[in-house]
């Protein structure tokens, strides 16, 4: 029984790197092709099967609907958004998945964070505007024509800034606003740890291989 | 009552409401909540204010047991019969389908669950309140009859439990609404909820589920940290 | 033709109008259509969420959905937290399926910090197991579920007993019953107890004759039937449209599996063909899952008979309370019992992630696609269709 | 026998239904729990449970109607009883029935209905408004098959009083109307169905669409009048449906007994199938038990 497992063991790990150097084949392709037509100022081959790219906020609506149209990446996956408070930028990444090479590439996006604006892609797939109406709430971009798009999503009568940016501080605004029970501390995991339980253990203990 | 004396009261309640809406700072009135005028069709001009007109916008008012024999006897029926609001508010309503369910049916010890506020006396509060069910939860809570019980599940209740820093979550629910048992955990198992049950019975049984009326006598302080941070106010004070 | 006249069909095609720019003109003060809202105070509701709806007598003629009942903030709060307290705070985005979260936070971390080829063979057997627990668990509560928004209540106290069960394992092998933790950077956090195969086939073979009459009580009953054929119907051309996938895109006839398409852990080892079905109904749908069930009680026994009996559980990883991963992004998904779930994971070189971002099944199904079924459907089968489209509201707002 | 008598059996045999119809919802939850697997609630729940809303101490109202619906509802009860015989052959419980009281009986099984319409419609909630539109509906389709039944069980033995139709099938069980007219006692058989209010004709008071349906906004004292009227109903439609087709009973036990069993009958039916939605039940009314009662009325017409 013992020796049937290792050979299905074996097994996979023959045929994993078979398909993934297919799928990286793939991508690659898709990549060239990508670059014929279009100017990408970044490219980066995370996975086998999940690359980012990064194209400007006027290519952008061009290069995704080429992507759906031609390259058959129909299935629209996420649009997120991450805050580069210290180049200030704001990152939007559209994640498209290709049902049948059953790869995703990310279009990544670098909008302004001062006046946060984005062409509103909600007639391409039906479920985008509920991003864009989260995102409009979160991060304060605004995308023009999009349906719904001032209504609450997640929170209700929010004064203050949008949450999810960087420079807004939870933790205080919860203090301030909330009543946090006297008596609780709560202590740092890593210093409470580093002082108590193993005092003798170096700081610069070795991180991270890469570092 | 004659004609005269409905037109006086309506009249005063007018005025009453009038006033009330006035004093209260409403920043989010929907439109349709506004106060606005409306000819009637023999021509005269009515005045409306839709959030007193739906409901009422009275105080509450404590309702004190009467007779100790009565009420001895009352309390134990209450005991054995606990009406449980259907509202999972959190995630600890995951736990609340085992408790109907063969492991730990709930029925055996007079615990049931209602589907609507009116027929139901405890109110589980399940876990974390984020401020937007809050203002549902305050709602529900207002118009369930006295008396009325209130279990909060969960250490988010307590004290915030692993969202005290969350910009959404209360920290405290005894600071908005009065707590009679609290089960502690993340999350508390079933039993731990049926032994808070047994600990509400017994409550109830030494007479001292009485939270309602505190809930009264402070309503003042109770509504203040309410306001606080509910900033999307357009509910009258007290909504039976 | 008697069908037909006894029917009750009429053609809610003329009203209310559209005006030029698309959108209906409903008048409340004309009387005939009524506001209505679904929640979150509504014992059928799937968990905390809101349905506005406007009726024109018992049919609906536009639904919003509202959540944001259940929001607390999670991707903010992981923000603010080490890499490592960062699991205890993303297994409560969504409780009906922990084990999700726990694995994709896990492989996201370990994909950018490098560590995802040293994570051992033992801990990616066990890891598939708890994945494939916590999928019975919920297609326990699921498939008798729908039924019971027919008010067929016995399914759901079989599954929800049997579920217990299952959730008395998941105790055994990691100490908690529905937040476990179980899963850690790296591998996980122990290996099965004594005797822990011989108990869980004892309760497989418990749901191998609840799936027998689950048949018999669902499949086969007419009114079920009668309330459940065409009923939301989700077309082939409607997935990639709204982005559904899971059981929904599968009863569909789109044959859209992650463990197949994109395998992660040992998928690829294990035999199976994940059911589809043409209709697209909410019959189909539960049909699918009927199926579904019957395969995960088969995977999870191919788990148990083709993992190794012991070996090393966790990688050599470094002071969690000083990991710092460098600058880089991912995205890592999975099937869950409810689709593909898949995290966005930003890291900017810093001991705390930039950006996390949960992209669950129901932000699709619960809003946008929910949102277009429920009209022109009677009002009683909104709850019927919510639990279909397996809404999930924690994992929408998180 | 002196109308004080009379006066004082009936409010004893009131108060023997009332308990009877609490122990049948008790033994129903019962039944329902333990097929599910679970214990289940303890026999005496529905009385505590009763105490208990009698015992609330906020009673708030929504105007005059929202106070006389349930007592409309408790009047249909007590009007169902008052003039239904509950025991054949005996003065003193056959209450105050009369020639005729057939029509009066399916006019009182209407009236706490209706009640209830005016009732919860002035408590403003939705769910109580769209609940009532829902039972007013499916009870006009009960009413239409099970009248024609019941029309021909009339002209089967020329008689619209509910006495002298029990007095026709005694003798033996052969003699029962389920018997004698098959056609008519499976058309009101199905109509029962749907007067018992259980799945799958149970959307009006839909728990999991439309919470609890029109009693919505009914608490406290109103709630245990709707309750113990609601348990005399249930025990009085399964006395009609007893005295029509299955020969009457001429003791309390006798009685306890059938009524049980017609009770559960459509208590089985309810916990192995699903509700129909409105238009689905209306349909299936006017499908099959309408057409049954054609039927039963022509073959006695010609």
């Amino acid at each position: 029984m013992e020796h049937a497992r290792l050979q299905l063991v074996n097994k996979l790990f023959n045929d994993r790197p078979k398909s993934y150097k297919y799928n990286l084949f793939q991508m690659k392709l898709l990549i060239d092709r990508l670059t014929q037509h279009y100017n990408l100022t970044d490219y980066k081959q995370q996975r086998h099967n999940l690359a980012f790219v990064t194209v400007d906020k006027q290519l952008s609506p061009d290069i995704i609907t080429h992507l759906r149209d031609y390259e058959g990446f129909s299935h629209f996956v996420l649009l997120s958004c991450v805050d580069w408070i210290e180049d200030d930028k704001l990152q939007l990444t559209y994640l498209l998945n290709q049902p049948n090479h059953k790869y995703e590439i990310g279009v990544r996006v670098l909008i302004d964070r001062k006046n946060p604006e984005m062409v509103s892609l909600h007639k391409m797939w039906k479920q985008i505007w509920t991003y864009q109406r989260e995102l409009h709430e979160a991060f304060g971009i605004i995308f023009p024509g999009s349906p719904r798009l001032e209504e609450n999503f997640v929170l209700e009568g929010w004064t203050e800034k949008p949450h999810m940016l960087r420079d807004f501080d939870t933790k205080e605004y919860a203090e301030r606003t909330y009543f946090p029970r006297p008596g609780r501390t709560s202590n740092d995991p890593a210093t409470y740890m580093r002082e108590k339980l193993y005092p003798n253990q170096p700081v610069t203990a070795k991180t991270n291989k890469n570092d | 009552m004659s004609d005269l004396n409905i037109n006086q009261k309506v009249s005063e309640m007018l005025q009453r409401s009038e006033a009330n809406a006035q004093q209260d700072e409403k920043t989010f009135v929907r439109p349709e909540d506004e106060l606005r005028e409306v000819v009637a069709p023999d021509g005269s001009i009515i005045k409306i204010n839709p959030l007193y007109d739906y409901y009422s916008g009275e105080r509450p008012q404590e309702d004190k047991p009467k007779n100790a024999i009565v009420e001895k006897f009352l309390n134990w029926a209450r005991s054995e019969s606990i009406w449980v609001l259907g509202f999972g508010t959190g995630c600890g309503s995951i736990e609340i389908p085992p408790l109907v369910t063969p492991r730990y049916d709930m029925f055996r010890f007079g615990v049931q669950m209602r589907a609507t506020p009116r027929q139901s006396n405890a109110f589980i509060i399940s876990g974390y309140l984020s401020v937007k069910t809050l203002k549902r939860v305050i709602r529900s809570y207002e118009q369930m009859p006295s008396p009325k019980y209130v279990i909060a599940l969960g250490s988010c209740t307590i004290n915030g439990g692993m969202y005290y820093d969350s910009y959404s979550t209360i920290n405290r629910l005894d600071k908005y609404l009065p707590v009679d048992v609290y089960i502690a955990g993340c999350m508390p198992r079933p039993e731990a909820l049926l032994a808070g049950f047994g600990e509400l019975k017994r409550l109830i049984k030494e007479g001292k589920g009485e939270k309602a009326n505190e809930y009264a006598r402070n309503f003042d302080e109770y509504k203040a940290n309410q306001k606080k941070i509910i900033k999307d106010w357009n509910m009258p004070d007290y909504n039976w | 033709m008697i069908n037909s006249f006894l029917g009750f069909k009429p053609d809610r095609s003329l009203y209310p109008k559209t005006n030029a720019e698309g959108k209906l003109e409903i008048d409340l003060s004309s009387h005939q259509y009524t506001k209505l809202w679904l929640g979150p105070n509504h014992p059928g509701v799937t968990g905390n969420m809101a349905m506005e709806l406007t009726l024109n007598g018992d049919e609906i003629v536009e639904g919003k959905t509202h959540v944001g009942y259940l929001h607390r903030g999670f991707e903010k709060l992981i923000e603010r937290r080490l890499f490592v307290q960062g699991f205890p705070t993303s297994i409560r985005m969504c409780v009906a399926e922990p084990d999700t979260n726990e694995y994709l936070i896990a492989a996201c971390t370990e994909e950018l910090s490098g560590y995802d080829k040293q994570v051992p063979e033992m801990a990616k057997w066990l890891r598939m197991l708890s994945l494939e627990m916590a999928r019975l668990q919920g297609l326990l509560r699921g498939v008798p579920g729908q039924a019971g928004t027919f008010s067929l209540g016995i399914g759901v106290q079989w599954g929800t007993y049997l579920r217990d069960l299952i959730l008395d394992r998941f105790e055994e092998l990691t100490g908690a019953r529905v937040y476990h933790m179980y899963i850690i950077p790296g591998g996980v956090r122990g290996l099965l107890p004594d005797g822990f195969k011989d108990r869980m086939e004892d309760n497989l073979k418990e749901i191998d004759q609840f799936i027998i009459k689950i048949r018999k009580l669902i499949f086969n009953n007419a009114v079920f039937k009668t309330r459940a054929v065409g009923l939301g119907v989700i077309t082939p051309k409607m997935v990639d449209q709204y982005g559904i996938v899971g059981t929904n895109a599968r009863a569909a006839g789109v044959k859209r599996d992650v463990r197949k398409d994109n395998p992660y852990l040992f998928y690829d080892l294990l035999d199976f063909d994940p059911p589809t079905a043409t209709e697209g109904d909410v019959y189909a749908r539960t049909w699918v899952r009927w199926q579904e069930l019957i395969q995960t009680v088969d995977l999870i026994r191919q788990i148990m008979a083709k993992m190794p009996e012991k070996g090393e559980i966790r990688a050599q990883m470094p002071n969690v309370l000083n990991w710092r991963i460098p600058q880089g992004e991912t995205y890592v998904k999975l099937e869950s019992g409810r689709g593909e779930y898949g995290l966005y994971y930003v890291t900017d070189g810093s001991d705390k992630p930039r950006r996390v971002n949960l992209r669950g099944p129901s932000y699709t199904h619960g809003i946008a696609l929910l949102e277009d079924m429920l009209v022109n459907t009677n009002i009683a089968d909104v709850h019927a269709l919510m639990v279909s489209l397996q809404v999930c509201p924690p994992e929408i707002e998180r | 026998m002196s109308i004080y008598y009379k006066l004082g059996y009936t409010l004893l045999g009131l108060l023997i239904v009332l308990n009877w119809g609490m122990l049948m919802s008790a033994i129903f939850r019962k039944i329902v729990a333990r097929v599910g697997g679970r214990y289940g609630i303890p026999y005496y729940q529905p009385w505590i449970d009763l105490i208990k809303n009698l015992g609330i101490r906020t009673t708030l109202s929504h105007g005059i109607m929202f106070y006389l619906g349930p007592v409309f509802r408790f009047t249909g009860a007590v009007g169902l009883f008052l003039f239904m015989p509950v025991l054949f052959g005996n003065e003193a419980w056959a209450n105050f029935s009369f020639q005729g009281d057939l029509v009066l009986i399916l006019y009182f099984q209407l009236f706490g209905m209706l009640g209830m319409a005016l009732g919860a419609g002035e408590g403003g909630h939705p769910h109580s408004a769209i609940g009532i539109s829902r039972g007013l509906a499916q009870h006009a389709a009960i009413e239409l098959p099970m009248t024609m039944g019941i029309i021909a069980l009339a002209i089967q033995y020329q008689t619209l009083s509910i006495s002298d139709i029990v007095a026709a099938q005694q003798g033996s069980v052969l003699n029962w109307s389920i018997f004698t007219n098959p056609i008519a006692g499976v058309t009101i058989l199905l109509a029962a169905l749907g007067a018992m209010g259980h799945s799958p004709f149970n959307l009006v008071k839909a728990p999991n669409e439309i919470p609890i349906g029109p009693p919505t906004e009914y608490h406290s004292t109103f709630l245990g009048i709707l309750m113990s009227s609601g348990a005399i109903l249930h025990v009085m439609e399964a006395v009609l449906f007893m005295n029509l087709l299955f020969g009457g009973a001429s003791n309390w036990f006798e009685m306890i007994l059938k009524t049980f069993l017609i009770y559960f009958y459509s208590v089985f039916v309810g916990v192995v199938y699903p509700r129909f939605r409105i238009e689905q039940s209306v349909a299936w009314f006017f499908k099959i038990p309408l057409l049954l009662g054609i039927i039963a009325i022509l073959m006695y017409s010609f």
